[in-house]
């Protein structure tokens, strides 16, 4: 496996070998990623939620952001 | 505990008998999906009679699934499923009466007509009773593990196809080997171990399913 | 000892908390009307002391025995009336009312006690009328007079009156005093009012706004 | 189960493992990034499949994967039916799509990896099947859990049927060997290789341990998330009702 030609190539395998860990890299990142948006967004939206909540009416219930 | 059970029983059969369609179309759903094959595969007896036991099965299958999500559909719709979980008897016992309720108006009916598809089919003569016996075991599990898919889409936006969607990898086993039973008949070997799977498949599916639907119920019910 | 008795429920449905810290007593003989706006609750009450519901905190008693450790029996003591008339349209009258006669009580003198029970609410002449040409209000007469169809101490009415005439309100009145007359007890949550000599009124209206109060303090947190 | 349970409890959860999720992170991507090395470099080459074996390293651990959310699916659904405690509906909800994408991983891998040997894109191999039928399981949960307007409804009635499936996984699985042996094709080479050198093993291990701290890692970012928009919702309901 010196040359990188011969290891990209795989024994002649290399087109299913590289789209196998492609496919998978893919779709892994692609999950987390999804997460990771959702949760910020999550976030976001509630803090938002709740400084609107503070600001209508700030006697009512104990004033903490979120952490 | 009985009484109430065979007067849920006696209730639902006549009500499917004052409506009448049920059965009728469950039955005419599986003798059409049975006929439309040999337009698909070609009339060629050989492979017709190779295929016969499948397809009937599946077509048993699917004509199962139509009728399912009406189980506690109506029930659902008009307080009545409220009333029979306030009922003295236990939830689970009125499950089951519902699910023999709709086995006498679906599975049976099908038994009924599959030797005669199974004519259509050009399946061989000593694979008839077979077929009638595996049925026989099989459609009853297919019922209770329809009921749970039944139950779990009570209040829910999509039931139909969400129901077939959640049952039909449940109904892979009843397959499996009610198919290889018939098949192994006409091939002349021994249909002892699929008959014997087949019953276990229901003595397990007899307790399993109407907890499961029973637990169902009370939540679309909350 | 009250027969029946409610300690600081909570109820929650859904991912709402509808209300918190209520509690209710009960006696034989006595008749509960729950009042309040909309959504305050009184319908998931009324489903939690059938059972139908089951309460996130607190509990439920028939003489000390808390009703979920034998929900059957408690079901054997109880009829409940929901929005719905649980009637089906294809079979008469007669063959609803039997139905849940017989899986209520039992077959024993069925047939008569569906009787008493029409005549109670005046509809004995739709008996042998299929479901389906009822009219709404005679749909909830023929639903309500699955109460009298078989003995229960218990009644759980969410709405009774709704799609009701005058004459009918009048009927239903003077079965519940019957029926409190003969030691039974009824809690009801109407809109509109219902006389009843001694009735006890219960206001959700405290117990849905300390849930409100609950929730806000947490959902900050 | 105290009603004060019912929020505090999600953020005490929150609070406690919202640390580990950058630990987590780096834990997986050290042991994805050494599997990855040491099974792409080092590990040998099979005498059978040649280069192609190297697939093995991402299609066991997704199979693995596939089974193993399945599972912490149906004994979350468990806890949750059982003791009722919040967390557990919001654990097997989260979790699902991911065990789904390792399912979905699982197929496509098998698929590639068999292509070279037999010829065709997909063989109804035994294992291959039940991860087919697996699939549907997890299609299925998710459709079924979205399916109700109240998200918590959703989620009890999957985690029934997340139950019923778990129980009738093993009776798939012996019915699809079953079918499978009864039309056995002719020569099917296994999945695994004939035997597990050693040098392979620990790359296979490595990328095994990568995944099960990804789906962790994933798993609490998701469980946030979903957290966070019960709170949403409550706000917003709580709203409507004043």
């Amino acid at each position: 496996m010196n040359t990188i030609s011969s290891f990209l190539d795989m024994g002649g395998y290399a087109a299913f070998v590289w789209p196998s860990f492609g496919l998978s890299a893919v779709l892994l990142i692609g999950i987390f990623v999804i997460s990771v948006r959702t949760l910020k967004a999550n976030h976001a939206t509630l803090d938002a939620l709740n400084n609107e909540a503070e600001r209508a009416s700030p006697s009512e219930g104990p004033a903490q952001g979120e952490t | 505990m009985m009484r109430r059970f065979s007067l849920l029983v006696r209730r639902d059969l006549r009500l499917a008998q004052r409506q009448g369609l049920d059965s009728l179309m469950v039955v005419m759903f599986f003798v059409i999906a049975v006929v439309l094959f040999p337009f698909g595969v070609g009339p060629e007896p050989g492979i017709l009679a190779r295929i016969a036991a499948g397809v009937i099965w599946v077509a048993a299958l699917l004509s199962t699934m139509l009728s399912l999500e009406r189980l506690f559909l109506t029930d659902y719709e008009d307080g009545s499923l409220e009333l029979l979980a306030l009922s003295p008897v236990t939830l689970e016992v009125l499950v089951l009466a519902k699910v023999i309720a709709h086995w006498l108006t679906t599975g049976l009916p099908l038994i009924i007509a599959a030797p005669l598809l199974a004519v259509l089919l050009n399946m061989d003569a000593d694979g008839f009773w077979v077929l009638i016996g595996a049925l026989a075991l099989g459609t009853p599990t297919l019922s209770l593990l329809g009921a749970v898919g039944a139950a779990l889409i009570l209040g829910s936006r999509r039931g139909g196809v969400l129901l077939s969607l959640l049952i039909l990898p449940l109904f892979i086993p009843v397959l499996i080997f009610g198919v290889s039973a018939v098949d192994s008949a006409i091939g002349g070997y021994a249909i002892k171990a699929q008959f014997l799977i087949l019953g276990g498949l229901f003595v397990f599916a007899l307790p399993l399913c109407p907890w499961a639907a029973a637990a169902g119920i009370r939540q679309s019910l909350e | 000892m009250t027969l029946f008795t409610g300690s600081d429920l909570t109820c929650v449905r859904g991912e709402r908390t509808v209300f918190r810290g209520l509690s209710f007593e009960l006696d034989a003989g006595g008749l509960l009307v729950l009042v309040g706006p909309n959504g305050s609750g009184k319908s998931s009450l009324l489903r939690l002391m059938a059972g139908l519901l089951l309460p996130a905190h607190g509990a439920i008693r028939w003489q000390d025995a808390d009703t979920r450790d034998d929900p059957e029996t408690h079901n054997g003591r109880l009829h409940y009336v929901g929005h719905h008339d649980a009637i089906k349209p294809v079979l008469t009258v007669t063959e609803n009312l039997r139905f849940w006669a017989e899986m209520h009580g039992g077959n024993a003198g069925a047939n008569n006690r569906v009787a008493e029970a029409l005549k109670g609410f005046g509809i004995s002449y739709l008996s042998d009328v299929p479901a389906r040409f009822l009219s709404a209000g005679q749909s909830r007469r023929t639903s309500l007079a699955r109460i009298l169809s078989s003995p229960a101490p218990l009644w759980l009415l969410d709405e009774p009156t709704t799609a009701l005439d005058k004459e009918a309100v009048a009927a239903l009145e003077s079965i519940i005093a019957q029926h409190r007359a003969a030691g039974g007890m009824a809690v009801i949550s109407t809109h509109t009012p219902i006389s009843g000599d001694g009735a006890e009124t219960l206001d959700l209206t405290p117990f849905a706004q300390a849930a409100h109060d609950f929730e806000d303090g947490s959902a900050a947190a | 189960m105290a009603m004060i349970e019912r929020f505090a409890n999600p953020n005490r959860f929150l609070t406690l493992t919202r640390p580990l999720v950058p630990w987590l992170g780096g834990l997986t991507l050290l042991s994805l990034g050494a599997g990855l090395y040491l099974g792409l470099f080092q590990a040998p080459a099979d005498y059978q499949q040649g280069e192609s074996v190297r697939i093995m390293y991402v299609h066991v651990p997704a199979a693995w994967m596939a089974m193993f959310c399945y599972t912490s699916m149906a004994i979350s659904a468990a806890v949750g039916l059982i003791w009722k405690h919040p967390l557990a509906d919001v654990a097997g909800k989260a979790t699902a799509p991911v065990g789904a994408v390792f399912t979905f991983l699982a197929l496509a891998t098998g698929s590639l990896w068999g292509k070279p040997m037999w010829g065709t894109w997909w063989v109804w191999d035994a294992r291959l099947t039940s991860m087919l039928i697996l699939f549907f399981l997890y299609i299925g949960y998710m459709a079924l859990s979205n399916a109700f307007d109240n998200p918590q409804r959703g989620a009890k009635a999957a985690a029934i049927l997340a139950l019923v499936g778990f129980i009738n996984v093993p009776i798939i699985k012996f019915s699809v060997d079953w079918w499978n042996t009864l039309h056995q094709p002719a020569s099917v080479i296994r999945m695994d290789g004939p035997s597990i050198h050693p040098s392979m093993l620990w790359p296979l291990l490595l990328m095994a341990i990568g995944y099960t701290l990804f789906y962790l890692w994933v798993l609490i970012i998701r469980m946030d998330a979903d957290v966070t928009a019960g709170k949403i919702r409550a706000l917003r309901q709580r709203r409507v009702h004043g």
